[in-house]
């Protein structure tokens, strides 16, 4: 056994508990989950089931968590994991599924298959099973700040930008302000408008934040990979920041991953609860708007719809408030089938995106997003996360579909009433 | 043996074992999963665990399947399921069983509808054979063990049948059999997938824990 | 009927099962015997009846306008019922207890019948009695004669 | 006996003409004979054309480990006429309770039989035979094992009747102090009828030796050697009471409202459906009853080994043995072994945990 498959095999005992033992021993191997999710649907490839995808940690699990499996592995007899194995299961585990959690919405005897990949993801990439294209986003979300390589000089000569176009100030590094904003690399690369569209909206609600230089960065590549130190390294940057501001909350930006990140996993990595609150932008903006803060005008006139994004909604429980904030600025506001927490997921999410062997069955796959805006004649899409809006025009376009894809939070911003 | 001895081992020494390797590789399995343990959830909660877990075990066995596939897997499930609750334990001579060594009863359903339940039950389960044969997806994850599950289950419910019916053989070796077949169930349970009868609530409290936690009914 | 009060059984109408079903056998039985004139016979000892249904059964069947005996190892009743062609036949032993009891279905049942071979026997008794009668005469008018 | 010799060569018709019994007399007599065969009645002329060539064969009975009740069974059954003709027209050349002979006449009368009717007579048998101590149970000081096997040398048939013979009953039962067998565990090599119950019911026992008379032939028999005709059907399944478990009615105890409605008594422990007997059809005292209309459960007396059947009272269903004493033990035992199993799987788990290697971005790389 090569050194790398032992350090991987130990991960993924280290892995196991009991809600990991339960799932296992619960499975009856119905086949429902595989209609659950995309890559299946999309492609009717058995393989794509989602709990054959988290056949190794099965496998450790039998034999060295069970009576049975461990006569078995005794006598030599019961599967074993393998490089092999590892090898075939690598595009299983990390270019065919999104951690989107559909499956464990489904599973009858309640597996929560996601939490199983993104246990069985902690094996992988600890046995070097890790596809490149994940290792380049961790490597450099550690040594340079950012999976794109964004650079402090790079955020501030968005800022710079972003200040002239709007002429407000982008508060950076205020200590004591009420919330410290997070962004994505996406976001200040691709959609430096999101940056405009908070400073305006917390300027119209009389709201104190902050930018930090030294943790601007939302997203969490290790958590995609699936490597607990990398993944608590760049949480505790952020904290760090955080408590160093002395903020009350932090914000994480329209990035779904980004919010599971700082959100769930981030206290249970650094092994202790933050002396802060983390929001979702989305949730800060429905506060604001059951507070009466925000004062729109005009609607949108065109049959806007929502895409969930599977790490908010169903994976984050922000699932009311987009329909209340876009209630207030659109007139023709329509819902895809399976909406909210069963929405289906872009496909590009829980590192995908950042896989380029992923690309081809990412855009197969999206199929199924195409199908469900044919069914409401969407001629507008809203959503809450840059990964999903930039991967879902690619996808509009390569299906040649002429859909808008707009920021919730930026589409909010152009409605709000002149001070 | 003769039959009658056959009848008598069955009903005794048969019986001790098969309950012994029954309750205490189910207490084995539960504790084995149970000790593995689980992290206290560090991240500020949304919801309650515990309802949302509870809501789940429940909610589990009320959803609707969005595809004709997993239509065929859940209302055939359903119906064997039920299938499987009313014969064990709505007939009158299952209920003295269970009054036996716990101590407690409830009223019994006719035996000509217990029958028809039989039937359908064993019909369905056949489909899910099928189905399972024929599905790609349920056929790709299916394992030596899945039919092993399946023949125990299936096993006790024709052995009945053919008691009540006293086909082919004599009524002690009829029962005999049809103990015997309940015997190899429960030996067998503790070490399969039929285990989920049991696990499934405390995955399903996982389940919904899990996403209770973070505000989201599952 | 005894055996009811005794050990404390009640049987309500709606409980005896098999007096429904016989009496459909019986129609049945008659049907093909006006139609085929095949007859038949059911042996009420073949049947587990519960207790009060066979006298609910003759009860029902009632009685007709032939009423016979016979005096053959016991004594034996032969009873046609109000329903025409339907016969009950119970046979008893000497101790007068029953030993068999049939529904026949039948114009006339073959028991009642005499038998051939009874007949035989019963013209040589016929004629031994003739011919002793014979002697008899014959000795007395020797008799006379001698005198 | 000169009058008995000459009979011997008569036909069954014959002899019963020679009495003066009438024809009509002897369609009464068939008729019966076919209701108590538990033969359909269209077999009435057969069985008249049958019994009228009938020879009477001479029958040795044999007594071993057994109670007298069988016997009984049979003398006390109350269609006497029936029973007489039968016995009228067979030839009991030996019986020990029945005969008047005894001691050195006894077994002289027996061997004569023997002689005389070498390869055509009928040995009935009651009573189970001791096969430890030949000394548990002798006749003329002859032990029961070498009696039966010598006198079944030349019998033509042998009829077992009684539990005890058919299939060795209480004698046999745990812990067989006797090792008392059966008939059928002793010969193998001659046709055996077995009319097990305890006793079994007497015009069961005439009924098989009517038949075997009438037609010359060993029955169609069950597995376990008993005339199919009586023993065709479980008691459960001609039982009267059958409709009260189909409908889940059961009488709970001896007294309940259930037991006075005549419910089923399966909860009772009736092995009804596990016997088979006609009783339920043929029943007691000429007709009258049998235990279960009577309010007691049915102990499955027709069945080998009744006696060690986990309790007359306990339902069929459920577990002979004390399954809730075990059931703690095993959970004991289970738990047990489940922490046990946990905490090893915890010291694997913790293992693990130390032997984690800390993976940097460099060791991403394979």
């Amino acid at each position: 056994m090569s050194a790398s498959l032992e350090k991987g095999i130990n991960a993924l005992k280290q892995q196991i508990d009991a809600p990991i033992a339960t799932f296992f021993s619960s499975c009856v191997h119905c086949g429902m989950c595989a209609e659950a999710c995309l890559f299946y649907t999309e492609t009717g490839d058995p393989k794509y089931t989602p709990i054959n995808k988290v056949e190794p940690l099965r496998i450790i699990w039998k034999q060295e968590y069970t009576l049975l499996g461990r006569l078995g592995k005794l006598f030599g007899i019961g599967e074993t994991v393998t490089d092999e194995m590892l090898t075939e299961w690598e595009s299983l585990v990390y270019d065919s599924c999104t951690m989107c959690g559909r499956c464990s919405m489904i599973c009858p005897v309640g597996n929560d298959i996601a939490y199983m990949v993104r246990k069985t993801r902690e094996g992988m990439a600890a046995a070097g099973h890790a596809p490149d294209g994940l290792i380049g986003a961790s490597k450099r979300a550690i040594t340079i700040g950012s999976p794109m390589g964004v650079k402090l000089p790079a955020l501030q000569a968005q800022i710079g930008h972003v200040e002239k176009d709007t002429g407000m100030k982008i508060p950076v590094d205020v200590e004591g302000a009420e919330y410290m904003c997070l962004l994505s690399s996406m976001e200040i690369m691709n959609f430096p408008e999101y940056i405009g569209a908070i400073a305006k909206i917390f300027d119209h609600a009389g709201v104190s934040w902050t930018i930090s230089s030294e943790a601007f960065e939302a997203t969490n590549s290790g958590i995609q990979i699936g490597v607990s130190e990398i993944a608590a390294e760049l949480i505790q940057r952020v904290v760090d920041a955080a408590e160093k501001l002395k903020v009350k909350a932090v914000i994480s930006p329209e990035c779904g991953h980004a919010y599971m990140a700082i959100r769930w996993e981030g206290p249970n990595l650094i092994g202790r609860p933050y002396s802060f609150k983390v929001f979702h932008i989305l949730e800060v903006l429905d506060q604001l708007r059951e507070q009466g803060r925000l004062k729109t005008r005009g609607m949108e006139k065109a049959r806007l719809t929502y895409h969930d994004p599977c790490q908010i909604a169903r994976r984050g429980g922000v699932l009311e408030q987009p329909r209340n904030l876009i209630n207030m600025i659109a007139e023709n506001f329509v819902e895809m089938p399976d909406a909210g927490k069963m929405n289906w997921c872009c496909g590009a999410g829980g590192g995908v995106s950042t896989n380029e062997r992923a690309d081809e069955i990412r855009l197969k796959v999206f199929q199924r997003k195409k199908d469900q805006l044919d069914e409401v004649h969407a001629e507008g899409l809203v959503s809450a996360c840059s990964n999903c809006r930039i991967y879902i025009e690619e996808g509009l376009e390569e299906y040649h579909m002429d859909i808008p894809v707009l920021s919730l939070t930026e589409t909010l911003a152009e409605h709000l009433v002149d001070k | 043996m003769t039959e009658v001895e056959f009848l008598i081992w069955v009903r005794g020494p048969g019986f001790q074992i098969a309950s012994v390797i029954f309750v205490a590789g189910l207490l084995l399995r539960l504790f084995e999963i149970l000790m593995m343990g689980r992290k206290a959830n560090l991240a500020e909660a949304k919801g309650s665990e515990m309802k949302s877990g509870l809501r789940t075990i429940l909610s589990r066995s009320l959803h609707t399947s969005p595809t004709r596939s997993s239509a065929f897997s859940q209302t055939a499930g359903y119906i064997f399921h039920i299938g499987l609750f009313v014969t064990i334990l709505l007939f009158a001579p299952h209920i003295m069983v269970f009054h036996d060594i716990f101590g407690v009863k409830w009223p019994s359903l006719s035996t000509t509808v217990i029958d028809a339940v039989t039937v359908v039950t064993i019909i369905t389960m056949f489909a899910v054979l099928a189905h399972r044969l024929h599905n790609p997806v349920i056929r790709f994850l299916s394992k030596p063990h899945d039919y092993l599950a399946w023949f125990v289950t299936i096993l006790p419910l024709i052995t009945g049948y053919l008691a009540f019916h006293r086909v082919g053989m004599t009524a002690p070796s009829l029962i005999a059999i049809h103990i015997l077949s309940v015997e190899l169930l429960l030996v067998v349970f503790p070490f399969t997938k039929l285990t989920h009868a049991f696990t499934l609530f405390l995955s399903r409290w996982y389940n919904g824990a899990i996403s209770g936690y973070r505000g989201v009914e599952s | 009927m005894n055996s009811r009060a005794q050990f404390n059984i009640q049987i309500g109408d709606e409980l005896t099962w098999n007096v429904q079903p016989l009496l459909h056998e019986v129609r049945h039985a008659l049907k093909q015997l006006i139609e085929t004139g095949e007859t038949a016979i059911i042996d009420l000892r073949s049947i587990p009846l519960a207790p009060g249904e066979e006298q609910k059964l003759i009860d029902t069947l009632g009685e007709g306008e032939v009423h016979a005996g016979l005096n053959a190892l016991g004594p034996s009743e032969i009873i046609e019922t109000r329903f025409s062609g339907v016969w009950l036949v119970t046979h008893y032993n000497e101790e007068n207890s029953i030993i068999s009891r049939f529904i026949e279905i039948t114009e006339f049942p073959d028991i009642l019948k005499s038998q051939r071979e009874d007949m035989n026997e019963a013209l040589d008794a016929l004629e031994q009695q003739l011919a002793s009668n014979q002697i008899a005469d014959a000795a007395h008018t020797t008799s006379e004669a001698d005198q | 006996m000169t009058t008995d010799s000459s009979r011997k060569d008569m036909t069954l018709g014959e002899v019963l003409r020679s009495q003066g019994i009438s024809r009509r007399s002897f369609l009464k007599f068939c008729a019966a004979t076919a209701s108590m065969m538990a033969l359909p009645p269209a077999m009435i002329p057969k069985i008249a054309q049958a019994l009228e060539q009938a020879r009477r064969p001479s029958v040795i009975w044999l007594s071993f480990q057994e109670c007298t009740g069988c016997t009984e069974s049979l003398t006390r059954s109350h269609s006497a006429t029936i029973e007489h003709l039968i016995f009228d027209v067979i030839s009991l050349d030996y019986h020990h309770t029945l005969q008047a002979a005894s001691g050195d006449h006894a077994e002289a009368a027996r061997k004569a039989a023997m002689e005389e009717n070498y390869g055509k007579y009928l040995m009935v048998v009651d009573g189970s035979i001791p096969t430890g101590n030949p000394g548990y149970s002798t006749i003329a000081g002859i032990s029961n094992v070498d009696m039966l096997m010598e006198t079944a040398k030349g019998a033509a048939a042998v009829i077992a009747v009684g539990t005890c013979a058919s299939y060795g009953g209480i004698p046999h039962a745990k812990p067989n102090p006797t090792g008392a067998v059966s008939v059928s565990d002793l010969i193998k090599d001659k046709p055996i009828i077995n009319v097990p119950g305890c006793p079994p019911i007497p015009v069961v026992i005439t009924g098989v030796l009517t038949q075997y008379l009438t037609f010359g032939a060993i029955p169609e028999l069950d597995d376990i050697g008993r005339p199919k005709v009586f023993y065709g059907q479980a008691i459960h399944d001609r039982c009267y009471r059958r409709p009260f478990y189909d409908k889940g009615l059961f009488a709970e105890t001896f007294d309940d409202e259930g037991a006075k409605k005549g419910w089923c008594l399966y909860k009772l422990g009736c092995k009804g459906p596990t016997t088979y007997n006609a009783c339920a059809t043929t029943k007691w005292n000429n007709g009258t009853s049998f235990p279960i209309e009577a309010g007691h459960p049915c102990l499955g007396c027709s069945q080998p080994d009744f006696w060690d059947g986990g309790g007359f009272y306990k339902a069929l269903s459920i577990p002979t043995e004390d399954i809730t004493r075990d059931i703690i033990y095993a959970s004991a035992a289970g738990i047990a072994a489940g922490v046990a199993v946990g905490v090893m799987n915890k010291t694997r788990k913790n293992a693990a945990k130390k032997a984690h290697q800390k993976t940097t971005i460099d060791d991403l790389e394979k």
